[in-house]
């Protein structure tokens, strides 16, 4: 029971990690119909920027949000030197090698500046974990669902309720008709992969203190992001959070029940057949294709 | 075509220089090449053999994968587990090493029936990833992560297999031999049907199937020969090194193959040489930098992405174009041009009178729209039918049912006698049901003359193997195919573009093109929808030609189209449509008189005088 | 129909004197492929110019690229008095040139209120108060988009989309605005009442540039009309003049003297 | 597009040159008449990059204090590092370049085992002494053909460790009820057959095997399955960030066994986990915090001297038995080709087996015995020494109130 109990809460921090990696990777996707495929390092920066600017003696809350905005920046950047000039015509893949030559250069320049060693990212939160009998978690763990319900949330608002919002889902419908009311969708572009940044980001910003800071933290986080984003069908963000938690915590039970060292393998499998059953993914909605 | 033979001589020299590479040093009297530079010549072949598998998914079918690694891998691994646990001989493990892998990527191919683009993506790089967990936690079977070590060194006849300076470097041959092998493979593969399909396909894959190229089946094709040549490389790998686990095979591994294909070019033919030489001589050039290589890797690659984003091949042959750049006139003769020789085209019409194609009851739904609604039509042959109707009056879904694009909610078509319901477009492609589309088409990266090959895809007979080998029925039906081609771009008085890219053509031009295709499937049926959009009234005057000289021959051709005159001038018989029912059906006369059509299209009490009728059918 | 006609006949032609859009030598092609060969055009301020021809003419192409849609090969376009060749749309728009397009293109997962928030992105900053005023005007005009005002756009029906499109137009407070096939799918009804708003938006002192297929419509609620073929202008002039001309139909229908 | 074609011809030549690069570089002299120099193939970029820093410290050191006395045979030893990015066969490219294209008489090996298991055939083949001083695998010095004559190793050896760490877990353990814990590595992997012969020679039964692959966050479930098995005792086989995560998934579910743990635990670790490190032990061959000799004290300070932005204090010898042993490496090699007394690999590989000398970390006597696979090791068990984290500082266990009480 108290096994059970542990593998839905680490469950459900992690699966809000992978959630909160695969809201940023579907706000590039609506915005650009392409993503930024390193992501994970931007979830990277987040954190090990944290760590950087604690060393210069900012205290942890300022750097948090230092590092978050530091990465944003970085994020818009890449969209506006690699994802834009090699997302010209439809369905072009230039953007995916770009960036993934671009995310190495972030991810050896971060070892090299950085180290190769994790570096603890000190948190009051992350120093003793509350006891539910045999079962615990740290404080910081629960940060991460409530951030990722809040960031849903406030994700909702602000596409329904903002200008900004409104002209994002008006970029992400029709570039055309977006620029003849009046929007610059370019630049609501660059905008929407900044917003994306931050969010990955803060996720590493926030898992920092459980899992240290290091410049290999982000590649696999990346990656299962975008894998949950896809199997969620990449535009819809409700489905992203559900797909993105419940794959967290069903990688604990495989753990619990299944085998730890197939972890990945079960579940990547998984991710597939549900592909395969779902092609445009579990919540994406069908399109009618026009011949 | 000089630019062929160029390509030729280029590929012996390449072979010569890497045939005498090892012998340098006996030219210049050093003691070079070392094991060292031998290794990396032949881990570069080893390489170039995956990149060139990889360059026909990528660069021909489309199909951008990043598991190709994992491919790569399971040859490697076949090849050391048959050696080191049931004492294969070399041959024998390569041809296992290589048989495996081809049936892993065909059973990878079946993604590509339900996703698409990013998402197939996603599935080869979680193919990937599952491979690699597997090699590095199944132990007993894989070694883990210790790998398999300490295989038998490979023999063929009792001869040793090795590569290094000091004893015997004839493995290094062996390997050349192979990647020459994957290069004829591409070559043939490319320059035949299959790759013509392959290429349509990814550009267009609607027109693919409407001439009746099986998509799923080329595809499957490609991702076994690829994975297959992925297999053959892994087999070399694990007798080169004797030694293999999981950390050759990963997800970056995978990336640095794609990345080579693109930096060569993806599609070309030297691309993935070019692109393996250079990354992977990068990789060692680069050990310099120490602790920042990898960034200098990354950096390299954001140069070569910027400075050519058609990669080393592709970049090259659009400056040598711009360089070269002739713009000797080309003379567009007219049309239609009933030489001799297009009898074939015509040969074998259903006789006169006799019902080509009947609908009875059909209807089509999306989810809660009716595009077509209990529709019942005749089409006899040798006749010219029009179906015209206003806007969303579901003309084009009719067509589309009828080519095998929709499936009919209820009701069934016939076609030249036989119920058709379900069959796929690229079976009624064979059975002699061509179209052409409302917004051309066409395969815009492809030349002319092989937009109008690609049409010729369901006459071939000669199989996979015949096409490799260049067996002679392939080459005859080559030549048959490229004869009829070239007559058909003479009928519609394209000869003079044969070479040009399809996309380069002027509108005009394009539905041209776009209806020679359709003939080169020698139909039986003609589907036209809306030829005459956008054409200028000469144009518009032979298009009428045209159509009238088929049907003339026994052609049966159905017609969409807006232009009423057009449609008086080549219909025998029309059919109007109006929310997706048949409101009138007759010879062209009596559904002009018909009320209920006036109704149709310009609503009550309006219209007045014979202008605005007519201009507002056009509607 | 008649009604449109009448509509036409009272009003008054406006001197083209004042241009506030002046094209000159304009060209178009994609890849190699020229659309528009050179076109000259000019709309007076306050006029109401058609533009008519084939399928495949060049019409909408010409007016991408006036709208900053797609940027033109060669030729220039001034805009209420200044050069605006190759500007971005949503910086026309900024000037005060709003756009229609084919096919309508509404923000179909957006409530149709928001959708008109949208048409005003370039001022909405300045007035929020000017542009709720707007919209009221937007319903008075359109009491459809009233009964629906919470609706999403995708569940409007070809009519009502069209009405929401020249609304959103319409906020931005543009001095052109570029219908490009308004009649596109609609029955003749609809156009019979659309049509008509367009002529009193005229008379309010809105310039604009109508493309049409519908040649009849076209030139029945225009002052002036250019006939375009192969992305050339063939000819142009005052609509009613051309309404009879023999010279449109062939043009435009391609009829050489048949039957 | 003028921008692109502009740019190609340059690139293309560049693109060109690398290839031709392939076919320049400088020719090597006689193959039996070596180079003075030591190749390395190690992790200089990647997760293991810290541990491939530490060693170049270590050598980079030692070396300076040989060839600022003249070097050995009146010439300096020159270093060259090759990455081998954590791959095998990069790792055989660098041996090849090593042997062959820099002709160096000697090669030195990084941390990672199957790229030294990988260089078995190629060494032999060229006839190209290597020593490690990390990767403690088994196999790296124990060939299946029972015929390594040119891999030697200063440093563990996994077999040795495992037997070590489980006479040690026995004695702590109340229940007797010890588990195994290990990383999803060829190390970790390679370590389990080990253990269990290990524990089947001390009477121990394992009451767990537990594995987790690097990069993991979370061992929740391992550790509550070890717990509801009743497990007191652990022994771990992992390194730094890996093991900092189990400890706080040890911590999350309210359990905390005795640790003892192979040497992949170092002061990140301690940095990492804070408190929760305290009185884990970890064997080493040399602990940098004790009393130290009077060698390993100018070791010390020539490392802190060399690179004094890097090695402040003895914390940040983040590698403390891998650098002691490289150390000892370079000085054994330097005596080796004293004895053979020409850079030749072959002498020096015989000469090898003729060192005697006493190091930091052992006193090596003979360093090397020539057919027997057993010491083709120069750190025999009797040198481990237990060790402890105490304070965040890894401390000779008897420093530590952690010591042997029973």
């Amino acid at each position: 029971m108290e096994a059970v109990t542990q593998y839905l809460l680490t469950g459900l921090s992690v699966g809000s990690v992978y959630a909160m990696v695969g809201l940023g990777f579907y706000v590039m996707w609506t915005a650009a119909k392409a993503v930024n495929f390193n992501f994970g390092d931007i979830f990277m920066l987040g954190a090990v920027l944290t760590v950087v600017a604690m060393d210069q003696g900012i205290p942890l809350l300022p750097a948090a949000v230092l590092a978050v905005v530091v990465a944003a920046i970085a994020a818009a950047a890449i969209e506006r030197g690699f994802v834009r000039p090699f997302n010209q015509e439809a369905n072009a893949i230039g953007w995916m090698l770009t960036t993934i030559a671009v995310g190495t250069m972030i991810e050896s320049a971060t070892t090299a500046l950085f180290g190769s060693n994790p570096r603890g990212l000190p948190s009051p939160l992350a120093e003793s974990p509350i006891r539910l009998g045999g079962a615990g978690i740290y404080p910081q763990e629960l940060l991460l669902p409530v951030a990722l319900v809040l960031v849903a949330v406030g994700l909702e608002l602000f596409y329904r309720r903002t200008m900004l919002g409104r002209a994002m889902r008006a970029v992400a419908w029709n570039r055309t008709a977006a620029g003849l009311v009046g929007i610059d969708a370019d630049r609501i572009t660059l905008i929407a992969f900044g917003l994306a940044g931050g969010l990955g980001a803060m996720a590493g910003v926030l898992i920092g203190p459980v899992v240290q800071a290091s410049s290999t933290m982000g590649g696999v986080i990346g990656l299962k992001g975008f894998m949950v984003a896809i199997i969620a069908g990449i535009a819809n963000a409700r489905g992203v959070v559900i797909a993105g938690v419940l794959y967290g915590v069903s990688e604990k039970f495989i753990e619990g029940y299944l085998s730890t060292a197939a972890r990945d393998a079960i579940g990547f499998t998984l991710m597939v057949l549900l592909l395969l059953l779902f092609p445009q993914g579990l919540f994406g909605r069908k399109e009618i294709k026009k011949v | 075509m000089s630019g062929k033979a160029l390509g030729w001589l280029a590929l012996a020299l390449f072979a010569a220089v890497l045939a005498a590479f090892p012998w340098t040093g006996d030219l210049i009297g050093e003691r070079w090449p070392t094991s060292y530079e031998l290794r990396l010549v032949i881990r570069a072949m080893i390489i170039g053999i995956v990149v060139i598998g990889l360059n026909l998914l990528v660069g021909f079918a489309g199909l951008v994968s990043l598991g190709q690694a994992a491919l790569y891998g399971l040859g490697a691994h076949v090849a050391a587990l048959l050696s080191l646990r049931a004492g294969f001989s070399f041959i024998e493990s390569m041809a296992f090493a290589v048989a495996i892998p081809a049936m892993m990527g065909a059973v990878l191919a079946f993604p590509t029936v339900r996703v698409r683009d990013v998402y197939l993506t996603v599935i080869t790089i979680a193919f990937g990833l599952v491979f690699v967990n597997i090699l590095r936690d199944w132990v007993s079977v894989t070694g883990g992560a210790s790998g398999l070590a300490n295989l038998p060194r490979p023999t063929i006849l009792g001869e040793r297999l090795l590569a290094t300076r000091a004893a015997s470097f004839n493995y290094y041959y062996i390997v050349l031999l192979c990647l020459l092998v994957a290069l004829w493979v591409q070559y043939a593969v490319a320059h035949s049907r299959y790759g013509r399909a392959l290429r349509a396909a990814s550009q267009s894959e609607n027109a693919a199937r409407a001439l009746g190229v099986n998509v799923v089946a080329v595809r499957t094709l490609a991702f076994a020969v690829s994975a297959g040549l992925a297999g053959l490389a892994g087999g070399l790998f694990a007798n080169l090194a004797l030694f293999v686990n999981y950390e050759t095979f990963t997800f970056t591994a995978s990336i640095e193959l794609l990345l080579m294909v693109i930096l060569g070019g993806a599609g070309t033919m030297a691309g993935p040489i070019l692109g393996t030489g250079t990354l992977f001589a990068a990789q060692q050039f680069l050990q310099g930098l120490g602790e920042w290589q990898t960034f200098g890797y990354g950096l390299l690659l954001v140069l070569v992405l910027f400075l050519m984003p058609k990669g080393i091949v592709g970049s090259l042959a659009a400056l040598r174009a711009r360089m070269v750049a002739k713009p000797e006139a080309r003379e567009t003769s007219a049309w239609p041009n009933w030489g001799s020789g297009l009898e074939t085209i015509t040969a074998a019409p259903d006789e006169r009178g006799q019902v080509t194609m009947a609908a009875s009851g059909l209807t089509l739904r999306f989810g809660g729209l009716t595009a077509v609604n209990s529709v019942a039509m005749e089409v006899r042959s040798g006749t010219v039918h029009a179906l015209i109707g206003p806007n969303g009056a579901g003309k084009s879904s009719l067509l589309n049912v009828i080519s095998g694009f929709y499936r009919a909610t209820e009701g069934e078509v016939r076609v030249f006698g036989q119920a058709v319901a379900n069959a796929p477009p690229y079976a009624l492609a064979k059975l002699g049901v061509a179209r052409s589309f409302q917004n051309t088409e066409l395969f815009g990266r492809m030349t002319v003359l092989d937009n109008v090959l690609v049409g010729a895809q369901p006459h071939f007979r000669s199989g996979f193997v015949e096409t490799i080998l260049r067996l002679p029925r392939f080459r005859r039906e080559e030549r048959e195919a490229l004869a009829e081609a070239l007559r058909l771009l003479r009928f519609v008085g394209l000869s003079d573009f044969a070479a040009e890219e399809a996309r380069n053509l002027p509108f005009g031009h394009q539905r041209r093109l776009e209806i020679a295709r359709a003939l080169a499937l020698r139909p039986k049926l003609l589907l036209l929808d809306e030829p005459a959009a956008g054409l200028t009234h000469g144009e518009i005057e032979d298009l009428v030609k045209l159509i009238r000289g088929l049907a003339d021959r026994g052609m049966t051709v159905i017609l969409v189209e807006h232009h009423v005159d057009m449609i008086m001038a080549v219909s025998d018989r029309v059919t109007v449509l109006d929310y997706g029912e048949v409101i009138a059906d007759g010879t062209v006369a009596e559904v002009q008189a018909n009320p209920r059509v006036i109704e149709a299209y310009f609503g009550a009490g309006t219209g007045n005088g014979p202008q605005t009728e007519q201009t507002e059918v056009t509607a | 129909m008649n009604a449109i006609t009448d509509l036409a006949a009272a009003e008054q032609p406006s001197p083209a004197s004042a241009p506030i859009l002046s094209v000159n030598g304009l060209r178009v092609s994609y890849g190699r492929i020229e659309a528009v060969r050179g076109v000259d055009l000019a709309v007076g301020a306050g006029e109401f110019v058609g533009i008519i021809g084939s399928n495949g003419a060049g019409k909408t192409s010409l007016l991408r690229a006036v709208t900053g849609v797609l940027k033109p090969v060669g030729g220039s376009v001034r805009f209420d008095g200044a050069d605006t060749t190759g500007l971005k749309s949503h910086a026309m728009v900024a000037r005060g040139l709003a756009m229609v397009p084919e096919g309508r293109m509404v923000f179909a997962d957006q409530s149709v209120r928001d959708n008109l928030v949208l048409g005003a992105f370039s001022r909405i900053g300045q007035d929020r108060a000017g542009v709720e005023a707007d919209i009221a005007r937007m319903i008075g005009l359109f009491p459809r988009l009233g009964e629906r005002i919470d609706q999403q756009a995708g569940t409007l029906s070809g009519g009502e989309q069209q009405m929401l499109a020249i609304a959103r137009g319409l906020l931005s407070r543009p001095k052109l605005l570029v219908i490009d096939e308004l009649s596109l799918g609609l029955a003749p009804k609809i156009l019979d009442m659309l049509f008509p708003v367009l002529t009193q938006l005229n008379r309010e002192g809105l310039s604009i540039l109508l493309v049409e297929q519908m040649a009849s419509y076209a030139l029945a609620v225009t002052h002036r009309t250019y006939v375009m073929e192969n992305g050339r202008v063939l000819f142009d002039g005052e609509s009613k003049a051309l309404a009879g001309d023999d010279r449109v139909l062939d043009a435009y229908l391609g009829r050489r003297g048949k039957h | 597009m003028t921008a692109q074609a502009r740019s190609t011809r340059p690139l293309a030549t560049l693109a060109l040159g690398l290839l031709a690069g392939l076919a320049l570089g400088p020719a090597p002299a006689a193959a039996q008449r070596a180079e003075s120099c030591i190749g390395i193939s190690m992790e200089v970029t990647g997760p293991l990059a810290n541990q491939g820093l530490m060693l170049r410290i270590a050598i980079e050191t030692a070396l300076d204090r040989i060839n600022g006395a003249g070097g050995v045979l009146g010439r300096p030893l020159r270093l060259v590092i090759y990455d081998d990015v954590g791959e095998p066969a990069r790792a055989v490219d660098n041996a090849r370049r090593i042997g062959e294209r820099d002709n160096c008489v000697v090669m030195f090996g990084g941390a990672r085992t199957p790229n030294a298991i990988a260089l078995r055939e190629p060494l032999a083949e060229m006839g190209l002494p290597w020593i490690g001083a990390i990767s403690a695998g088994t196999g790296v010095i124990e060939h299946p053909n029972g015929r390594n004559e040119w891999m030697f190793r200063v440093s563990m050896k996994d077999r040795w460790v495992t037997e070590y760490l489980v006479q040690q877990a026995k004695a702590r353990s109340q229940n007797g009820k010890i588990a195994f814990v290990y990383e999803g590595t060829a190390w970790g992997q390679g370590a389990l057959p080990d253990i269990e012969a290990a524990a089947r020679r001390n009477g121990v039964a394992l009451a767990g095997r537990e594995t987790f692959n690097i990069g993991d966050q979370d061992m929740s479930a391992q550790m509550i399955r070890l717990r509801d098995a009743g497990v007191d005792t652990v022994v771990l086989w992992a390194v730094d960030r890996e093991s900092a995560n189990m400890l706080r998934s040890m911590d999350r579910i309210g359990w905390k066994p005795k640790i003892v743990s192979a040497w992949g635990l170092t002061t990140a670790f301690a940095r990492a986990v804070g408190p929760l490190a305290d009185g884990i032990m970890v064997a080493g061959t040399f602990n940098w915090n004790g009393p130290l000799s009077p060698e390993a004290q100018a070791a010390l300070d020539a490392m802190k001297a060399k690179f004094p932005d890097r090695i402040r204090t003895t914390a940040d010898l983040e590698q403390p038995s891998a650098m002691a042993n490289a150390w000892d490496a370079i000085f054994i090699l330097a005596e080796a080709l004293k004895i053979a007394g020409a850079y030749d690999r072959t002498k020096l590989r015989d000469a090898m087996f003729r060192v005697n000398y006493t190091g930091i970390v052992a006193d090596y006597r003979p360093a090397f015995i020539r057919g027997n696979q057993e010491r083709m090791d120069a750190v025999l068990p009797e040198a481990y020494k237990l060790q402890a984290f105490h304070n965040g500082m890894l401390m000779p266990i008897e420093a530590t109130p952690y010591g042997m009480r029973n």
